[in-house]
């Protein structure tokens, strides 16, 4: 069974260290190919708004994202309270 | 009415916050939490079809690049979401509604986890915005997790745990490839990103466009429960409550279907796109229906059966022409009412005599011959038995995979049914007509009403759907026709 | 100037391999989760890098800045605001995931992955 | 009878890997037809591949098959690849991200 192990393990690590390569290759390439896109609008429009264009991006633009945000932390809170007991389903089976 | 788009995610959205702040309070809470639930159903029908644009920001063009932009987070929302969203609603209710039955003391985080998964699949299922659907692809999942932990049945812990690790490779490499479309569109609008394909903004042939498409196709094997993650999304289904297995698993479909849709409107120009798809969904349909067959335990093996399932939708979208991809929605559709009847059904027994081995099962027939039939004719759905609503998607699906010239497809959608049925009659037998083992004591009570109930409404879209089809697939067509 | 944001994306890379590998080969669940943050952290500092503009400011309007002028020279402030969400999503899973970890860890008394997190289809008691 | 041995055999080694209890006629049933379907379906999979050459299909199909069915108790192995540990689901999810990344960057335009 052991022997097994080694064998996936060193699979893994093989495919792993393939992948990396891969990856880093892709990022390395992406540097060159940026396109700022729509940021663009942001940084243009974003100054009647509020200074920061970056509080403009959150609050305001993709206010709807920080509203998910803001609920994930509360399922977040709210899953570890349930985890540790709190509102389990009763019957045990 | 366009102000009612938005509201198909707030509603639940609320109701889930009010309903964990409030939960003290029993009865006020039962009763808002079944007020609003008979609402999620009815708000998209009455809703008109439109776009909504957050913050009021319309399309903008960019005056040095003369491409146009959509700012802000926008929602379309057409009849295929209308169809989905109204579903999951109409499921969300039933299951709401047999919890409220069964517990006397509510629990109101696994109610705000119920409300909340809700919420994300429909905003998953609307939304325009490939980062917005990220962030609540995460929220869904972290959703799944709690809705198992909180089912109280041995090593639900470690399935969530495993769900969680997994997802936490899954996920990420999602949002890298999330990355790399922004970076190359400068964009998160599926929209415009499409337009950027299409236009020949962004080579569609460059390696990182293709690196992007697998680290969001590996999100998308995640999501949807597709190989190699099938063992551990039947695992989540066997370790929550029946009831909330029902609502998870339509929880995977619509999350399966509305990130393919993304996929498919940006990378369809790629032939290996499809062929990703087909394969995978081909390894899903062979490694689910041949693991169910070698289960002992009912809601594993019905897991395993909603994973072969989901390879039939794959399929369809696979194809990618508009006879098929119609039709891999419609199967998707079909499944979300089939798996949940037969999970709901599967869970009235569980209740009767707490029992979930096959092996220790029997005779049940004769105590509960409502449940039974009810079952029975769920099974004969999900094999494709006519006029069932599984029939008439899996027809399609054998037509149109027959008229694209791959005859292969539909001997082995027909063989993968075949064993779907032998699968459910297998498990039929052993629970309802073998003799009752001696050692079985079947509480004398009845089914709750509330699950008896919510059979018989599913049971009710599923015959409909199979007598009249045109119903759903000439809505379903259009909308396939607009993104193609 | 670019090789700033290179530098940066490889690192990004970096820190995504070494998650991949410490989630694999590791058995101490702790280290794993650990492992499982770089992942989400690597994803995170990629996009912050897709926002670097060469020569650009920070996107913040001071009183002194011609808005004309700043609309060509500010770094782009998109991915920002995606990878403050995205950080937030990365801290809820962890914080559910080590409680998770906790719960386990009282039951099973090890945080051996191995032992922790095995097969557990075949250890359901078959009652006679 | 070779045949018939070796799905003899099938049963014999299901009952060690079954979770604990006895194995009735239906779980035989089902394991035997999952046994058939797989040959089956994954005879029937490798036919798709004539729509890259006829040959190929030929050769590969012919091949699986005739593996398939000298290595017939195929679902114990199978149902030990696919346990519930996270050891091997991790595993087989980093292999799926690797191959599909390796792949689809280095290779994707060939298709």
């Amino acid at each position: 069974m052991s022997s097994k192990a080694t064998v996936r393990n060193l699979l893994a690590a093989i495919l792993t260290a393939l992948f990396s390569v891969t990856l880093a290759d892709a990022v390395f390439h992406i540097s060159n190919i940026i396109n700022p896109g729509v940021s663009n609008i942001y940084n243009a429009l974003g100054t009647q708004i509020a200074p920061n264009m970056v509080t403009v991006v959150i609050f305001d633009f993709r206010a709807y994202d920080t509203l998910g945000e803001s609920i994930i932390l509360l399922t977040a809170g709210l899953v570890v309270l349930l985890i540790f007991g709190r509102g389990l389903l009763g019957d045990k089976r | 009415m366009n102000e009612l788009i938005p509201l198909m995610v707030i509603v639940p959205l609320m109701a889930a916050l009010l309903i964990s702040a409030f939960s003290r309070f029993n009865t006020v809470t039962k009763i808002f939490a079944f007020v609003v639930a008979i609402c999620l159903p009815i708000i998209p029908i009455a809703s008109n079809y439109g776009l909504h644009y957050f913050g009021g920001y319309e399309p903008m063009l960019d005056n040095v690049t003369n491409v146009m932009f959509h700012p802000a987070i926008t929602y379309s929302f057409t009849f295929l979401q209308q169809i989905f969203i109204a579903m999951v609603g109409l499921l969300t209710f039933l299951v709401i509604f047999i919890y409220l039955t069964k517990y006397k003391e509510v629990s109101g985080p696994y109610l705000f986890l119920l409300f909340l998964g809700t919420a994300a699949v429909t905003a998953m299922l609307l939304t325009d915005d490939i980062f917005h659907m990220f962030v609540f692809f995460e929220i869904l999942a972290l959703a799944q997790v709690g809705i198992v932990a909180a089912s109280s049945i041995s090593y639900s812990n470690e399935m969530a745990l495993k769900y969680m690790i997994l997802g936490s490779i899954g996920s990420p490499m999602m949002l890298l490839g999330i990355g790399f479309l922004l970076a190359m569109t400068g964009s998160v609008n599926i929209t415009d990103i499409a337009a950027a394909v299409h236009n020949g903004l962004v080579d569609a042939t460059s390696p990182v466009f293709l690196m992007s498409l697998a680290l969001i196709f590996f999100g998308w094997l995640y999501a949807s429960g597709l190989p190699p993650f099938h063992t551990i999304k039947s695992g989540i289904y066997s370790k929550a409550e029946p009831h909330g297995a029902a609502l998870l698993q339509s929880f995977t479909v619509i999350s399966m279907i509305s990130i393919v849709l993304v996929m498919f409107r940006i990378y369809s120009t790629l032939p290996i796109f499809e062929v990703l798809i087909v394969f995978f969904s081909i390894l899903a349909m062979i490694l689910g229906v041949s693991l169910a067959l070698t289960q002992t335990d009912f809601r594993r093996m019905i897991g395993f059966l909603a994973v072969g399932e989901l390879g039939f939708i794959g399929l369809g979208i696979g194809l990618g022409t508009q006879y098929s991809i119609t039709a891999g929605l419609f199967q998707a559709l079909n499944e979300i009412t089939i798996t949940a009847l037969l999970f709901i059904g599967f869970g009235a027994i569980v209740n009767a005599t707490n029992e979930v081995d096959t092996r220790k099962l029997g005779g049940l027939l004769a105590y509960h011959p409502k449940v039974s039939i009810m079952l029975l004719i769920g099974g004969l759905a999900m094999a494709g038995v006519p006029p069932l609503s599984g029939f008439q998607s899996k027809l399609m699906l054998v037509q149109a995979s027959l008229s694209c010239g791959y005859p292969e497809i539909s001997i082995l959608a027909i063989v993968v049914s075949i064993a779907t049925f032998v699968v459910f009659v297998k498990t039929y037998y052993s629970m309802f007509l073998k003799p009752k083992p001696n050692d079985l004591d079947v509480e004398h009570k009845e089914v709750p009403r509330a699950m008896i109930f919510a059979m018989g409404i599913l049971l009710i879209i599923v015959i409909a759907f199979g007598v009249y089809p045109d119903v759903v697939t000439n809505g379903i067509s259009n909308f396939v026709g607009g993104i193609l | 100037m670019a090789q700033v944001q290179l530098i940066i994306l490889i690192t990004s890379v970096a820190l995504v391999i070494i998650g991949l590998y410490s989630a694999i080969f590791i058995d101490n669940i702790i280290k794993k989760i650990i492992g499982i943050s770089f992942i989400e952290e690597g994803a995170n500092l990629f996009i912050v890098a897709i926002g670097y503009k060469a020569g650009g400011v920070v996107p913040i309007l001071m009183p002194e800045m011609d808005t004309s002028w700043f609309a060509s020279n500010a770094a782009y402030p998109l991915p920002f605001g995606l990878v403050l969400t995205s950080i937030v999503i990365g801290a809820s899973t962890l914080a559910v995931m080590l409680a998770l970890v906790m719960v386990l860890y009282k039951k099973y008394g090890t945080l051996s992955t191995k032992v922790m997190l095995a097969d557990t289809s075949k250890q359901e008691e078959y009652n006679e | 009878m070779k045949l018939y041995d070796q799905i003899f055999d099938i049963v014999k080694q299901f009952k060690k890997l079954f979770s604990p209890g006895p194995v009735t006629n239906a779980d035989v049933s089902g394991i035997v037809t999952a046994e058939i379907f797989l040959i089956v379906s994954l005879v029937l999979s490798a036919i798709l591949l004539r729509h890259v050459s006829v040959l190929l299909a030929g050769l590969v199909t012919l091949i699986l098959a005739i593996v398939l069915i000298s290595s017939i108790p195929l679902i114990p192995k199978f149902k030990i690849e696919q346990d519930d540990s996270l050891e091997k689901m991790l595993f087989y999810a980093i292999v799926t991200l690797a191959i599909l990344g390796v792949f689809l960057y280095w290779g994707g335009n060939l298709v």
